[in-house]
């Protein structure tokens, strides 16, 4: 489903990412970790071609993804991506943020996406708020209405970028229910996050990178209880002081 | 002073009239032309930025007369006989001081614009495109809706200024507002009766302007507040 | 062109002096130099007047404010020039009022700006400073307007060139500047208007871009030097 | 009164336009005020023996200039109308100004008839709405901001007659490039009469005034004056062709 | 030190704090926990008066603090607030953000305001940063340069809105030892925070508030292996789901 073979990036003389090799089939969930700067953003945000990569290759489906001819507004239809900041639209409703990309861009027709909008909506339990606007919604909700955004046009993977850090404890819970779900019902997923419970319960395989270079793959078990690495070994320490 | 008579009353709402549609023309002109611009500029091309940036710096700092002179008395000697003739018998003067003020305006509605621009995160660009969405379908629905809400005021404010500023094109005799006043004076030298009159309706007009631009303002706004 | 000026540059330049009244480029300069100096700080006291918690100062500035942005400056340069010595009781010279009303007139919009500006500031900056024990004055001078300034520097560049090209509405009150000189000169040479505006337009032209660039320069200069760009 | 009032100050303030040659403008050599304007209010502070200080002023102004007294005299273009005259006080005319169409030669108009429904050109605030009506019912007229912008618009065809004074017209005529020359309608629209503007309700000063006016026609001075700005010598050549005389009698 | 009496405060029609006791005396720490919309952030923000309160009574070294007659500035020198989200005055050096209050508030010298702000940069570390513009820090030592901002003008006092929710599980580690260190000089805290390490290493008490009330106090041992309340035991397993 996703391949990335040798994959570098620099922003200007910085090197970002460090000859990446990781490999996804169809139904894995994957979590990446690590510290600060390691490069886990830049690295899901290339898998979406959110940035250019100076070294490499990035398959999604077959195709690859930088390929010049590769129409990147339909790569990108397949696949989700769900933001820390959650970036909804502030100035539509909820109901108009997941209805956005079946109208506007899959110009499906308006009862269509209506229907299909709803039933996300109530899938993540926002039924009620669906006429609300953004920013009458505390967080953990915005969070749940950016998954259902990315559900909407239906893509067979869906990418993470720490989608429960700015959240408080109760409402990390609810997030990750969600992101349960659409684990068991087989969706591709690479998530960044440093949720142990939920690598441990939903993820196939743990990543830790450090300065831009995957150190580390493991199962979760397996990592959690004796990493490898002496990076990862420090990382996980620090983490469980809390 | 004493207040004018009926019929130069009539004459001068005559000439407000003229100013409406003169500022309602010009307005709708220089809003598409700004967010045209606003879009081209937006692509952050060396070239589109540097076209932008040498219009909006030609018409910020060169006198708005000097330009509405330039658009009457030198641009259609580019245009060919026959259409020239055409439009001078239908009230060139009119519709060449419309494109003059509404080219004026759309340079400073696009630094407008570009200014709410500035204050939309670039995530939300982000996260239209990365839903699929095309260059145009991102700025259309996702940019150029929030610009826009940021910028209502400042862009009240230039639509004031582009309703006062009509006046200039009495220079090339459009009979508009000023233009009525200064016949009247001319005709009667009752010269504060009748700038008395001009300067009322000019506020009642930019009353009007405040009003409704207050209404789009509270209706634009985002419901949520503190964390939108 | 080149002959327009080369016939009448001292006309342009100076205007009558030393044989009369200064006038032309050198007078626009002294009033839009004058223009600026004064309505930024007379904008400060408005916005902040504006934005305070005293309710009639608010209302009474608002009220103000929007009249003001009502009128068009013609009809305010007039009016000052013919209604406020029969208020004060002594006469005004058009030259004064001019400036004046200038700086009202730019002080007016200029403040509506640096009140946008100043509300864009998160509320948290305020507490922050307030918490820690600062007065409001403090606040304003030191965390909030340093910020708020900076931020519509490019809106106030608008504001600051459109006041140096008004100066050229003086003409009705005899202000004689550069944009009356260039009238004059047009009745000299009678047949080529359009010449003579170029040449207005040139000069207008190299005056704002000076400033506006300038005010540019000072922006990217302060940006960078406080490490935002 | 005002007349005592400007004998003791000993100076005459006199309002003019300051951009209307050859009544009143800036000389480029010496950039002084110059002109019959002027020259007319020289006249009358000489004569009330007391010195001259011009004011330029805007068309707009002129008249709560004076009536607000920051002037005593104006000489600013004011041709006599009744209505005008219930608001400022016209001395005798010390000018009559033909009134004239101007228009392109290949355009081979040569009446004033033959204008009607033709869009004819003026500079704005002239007066000229009213006097055009009146000849030509089904013409319209377009005001510019000056004569020159006028001229402007008549050879690039915007307009096909450009109405003014004589004087006015005279030098665009003598001016026009060879290969579109312009030329006067023979015939006068109408003759408007010019007088100083004074303040109402000053019998003093204006009888002064008019005393100088006519005393001036009589000794010849005015005739100089004439023929300094428009005589013979001057591009204009023009033959004096009005009296000194109260307007109202006209 | 700081004594609340049946403090009460509405947004409108919207009671956020209900009937609030609490005192503390000099050297106490105290952590305030409990769900989103609670009522913690208002609360620590009626004690430096940044709320108006409808009811009750605050005293802050035996001074009603919403007396009409009390000077609020000079009460808020003695109380140091560290928000959130920083709010460091991003025009202004390191450096001049910590100085900003000796000079400009309590008229010091430049003198002896540099080095009182070297000292305490130094103590959090970030002696390095000094010229540095906040927009160039990482959050973690935004969080810190905050902290020394607010302990310049030596208050007695501290109080902390979620101080560490923000940052990524490494830069917390730094800003809690910060803390840590204060407390163990016997500064008077209130703080904000789920944090549990922090808690029951540190904390005398742990307030819990619900709905504007507060459900129990209890000291960290007790209330994280025993909480009383039902709302309290809920909260408290889906912060240990994590
Ligand atoms: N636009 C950019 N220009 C230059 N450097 C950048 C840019 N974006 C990111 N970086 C740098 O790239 C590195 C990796 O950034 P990235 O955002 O991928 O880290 P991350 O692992 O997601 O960290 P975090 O956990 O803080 O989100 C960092 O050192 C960062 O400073
Ligand atoms: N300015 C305001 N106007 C109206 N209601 C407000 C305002 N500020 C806060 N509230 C409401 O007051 C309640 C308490 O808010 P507060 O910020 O104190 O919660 P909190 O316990 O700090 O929550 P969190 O953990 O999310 O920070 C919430 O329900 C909130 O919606
Ligand atoms: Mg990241
Ligand atoms: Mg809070």
């Amino acid at each position: 489903m996703i391949k990335m073979k040798k994959v570098s990036k620099w922003f200007g003389q910085h090197q970002v990412l460090n000859d990446i090799d990781l490999s996804l089939s169809k139904g894995e969930v994957v979590v990446i970790c690590g510290p600060s700067g390691s490069g886990k953003s830049t690295l899901i945000r290339t898998i979406n071609r959110l940035e250019s990569i100076q070294g490499g290759r990035i398959e999604v489906d077959g195709d690859d993804i930088y390929a010049s001819h590769l129409n990147v507004n339909s790569l990108r239809q397949k696949i989700g991506f769900v933001f820390q900041q959650f970036n909804l639209f502030p100035h539509m409703t909820v109901l108009d943020n997941v209805m956005f990309g079946l109208v506007n861009i899959q110009k499906r027709s308006k009862k269509e996406s209506m229907e299909r909008a709803r039933s996300l909506l109530d899938r993540v339990g926002l039924l009620e708020k669906i006429n609300a606007y953004p920013g009458a919604l505390s967080g953990g909700q915005q969070q749940r209405v950016a998954i259902a955004r990315a559900l909407a046009q239906q893509p067979p993977v869906m990418l993470f970028d720490e989608p429960t850090s700015a959240l408080d404890p109760e409402m990390v819970g609810e997030v990750l229910q969600v992101m349960k779900g659409l684990a068991k019902e087989g969706m591709t997923m690479v998530c960044v996050t440093h949720e142990m419970g939920f690598a441990r319960e939903v993820a196939d395989r743990v990543v830790f990178m450090d300065a831009g270079q995957i150190q580390e793959i493991a199962d979760p078990e397996t990592f959690f209880t004796s990493p490898q690495h002496p990076r990862a070994q420090r990382f996980l320490s620090d983490v469980h002081i809390r | 002073m004493y207040l004018l008579e009926a019929q130069y009353l009539y004459q001068m709402l005559g000439g407000m009239v003229t100013t409406i549609q003169l500022f309602i023309v010009s307005w709708v002109l220089a809003f598409s032309v700004a967010l045209t611009l606003v879009v081209i500029r937006a692509t952050e091309l060396s070239v589109a930025r540097w076209i932008v940036d040498a219009y909006v710096e030609y018409h910020r700092n060169v006198p708005l007369l000097v330009h509405v002179l330039f658009w009457y008395f030198g641009m259609p000697e580019l245009l060919p006989e026959s259409v020239r003739s055409w439009l001078y018998q239908h009230n060139a003067e009119m519709s060449l001081a419309a494109i003059a003020l509404g080219l004026g305006a759309a340079a400073y509605i696009a630094e407008d614009i570009r200014s709410g621009l500035r204050a939309i995160p670039e995530t939300q660009f982000e996260a239209a495109r990365a839903m699929g969405a095309n260059y145009l379908q991102g700025m259309r629905y996702v940019i150029i809706p929030q610009a826009l809400r940021h910028a209502v005021p400042a862009l009240i404010g230039r639509a004031l200024l582009l309703f006062k500023n009509t006046s200039v094109t009495m220079a090339i005799g459009v009979a508009e507002l000023t233009y009525q006043a200064r016949e009247i004076e001319n005709d009667t030298y009752r010269t504060f009766a009748t700038y008395g009159a001009a300067t009322a309706m000019y506020l009642a007009g930019a009353f009007l302007i405040m009003f409704i631009g207050a209404r789009i303002h509270a209706y634009y706004a985002i419901s949520g507040g503190r964390n939108a | 062109m080149l002959e327009i000026v080369r016939e009448y540059w001292p006309m342009l330049l100076v205007g009558q002096y030393p044989n009369g009244p200064l006038g032309g480029l050198a007078l626009t300069l002294i009033v839009a130099v004058l223009g600026l100096a004064f309505s930024l700080p007379l904008s400060l006291l408005i916005a902040l007047a504006r934005i305070s918690p005293v309710k009639w100062l608010s209302f009474v500035t608002a009220q103000f404010v929007r009249v003001i942005r009502g009128i068009p400056l013609l009809m305010l340069i007039f009016w000052a020039y013919f209604v406020v010595p029969k208020l004060i009781g002594s006469s005004v010279s058009g030259f004064t009022t001019l400036v004046c009303a200038l700086v009202v007139y730019q002080a007016a919009y200029l403040a509506e700006v640096i009140r946008a500006g100043i509300e864009a500031i998160p509320s948290g900056q305020i507490e922050a400073s307030r918490s820690m024990g600062s007065s409001y004055i403090l606040t304003m001078r030191k965390v909030i307007l340093p910020q708020a300034l900076l931020n519509v520097l490019p809106s106030m560049t608008n504001q600051f060139v459109s006041t140096i090209k008004e100066t050229s509405l003086g003409y009705v009150i005899s202000v004689n500047e550069l944009t009356f000189s260039a009238n004059q000169v047009n009745n000299l040479v009678l047949t080529q208007p359009l010449q003579v505006f170029g040449v207005l337009a040139v000069v207008y032209f190299i005056v704002c871009f000076s400033l506006s660039r300038s005010l540019r320069w000072l922006d990217i200069r302060i940006r960078r030097s406080r490490a935002m760009a | 009164d005002q007349l005592d009032d400007v004998k003791s100050s000993g100076m005459l303030n006199c309002g003019t336009l300051g951009t209307s040659q050859p009544f009143s403008f800036q000389d480029n050599d010496t950039r002084q005020l110059v002109g019959f304007d002027v020259d007319i209010c020289k006249l009358v502070a000489d004569k009330l023996g007391v010195d001259v200080r011009f004011k330029m002023m805007s068309v707009a102004a002129r008249v709560p200039e004076l009536n607000e007294k920051r002037v005593d005299i104006i000489a600013a273009n004011l041709g006599y109308t009744p209505a005008r005259a219930e608001q400022i006080a016209f001395s005798h005319q010390y000018f009559a100004s033909r009134q004239m169409l101007m228009v392109r030669q290949e355009s081979n108009i040569e009446s004033i008839e033959q204008l009607d429904g033709r869009r004819v050109g003026a500079v704005k605030g002239s007066s000229s709405e009213r006097d055009i009506k009146n000849r030509l019912p089904n013409s319209t007229v377009t005001g510019y901001a000056d004569g020159s912008a006028t001229y402007l618009a008549l050879q690039q065809k915007k307009i096909d007659a450009q109405y003014g004074s004589e004087a006015g017209l005279m030098r665009f005529v003598q001016q026009a490039p060879a290969n579109s020359p312009l030329m006067l309608i023979e015939t006068a629209v109408f003759v408007e009469p010019w007088g100083l503007g004074i303040r109402k309700n000053e019998p003093e000063f204006l009888a002064a005034v008019n005393q100088i006016l006519v005393e001036a026609d009589a000794s010849g001075e005015m005739t100089e004056i004439f023929n300094k700005w428009f005589g013979a010598d001057t591009p204009y050549a023009m033959q004096r062709a009005y009296e000194v005389e109260p307007i109202t009698s006209l």
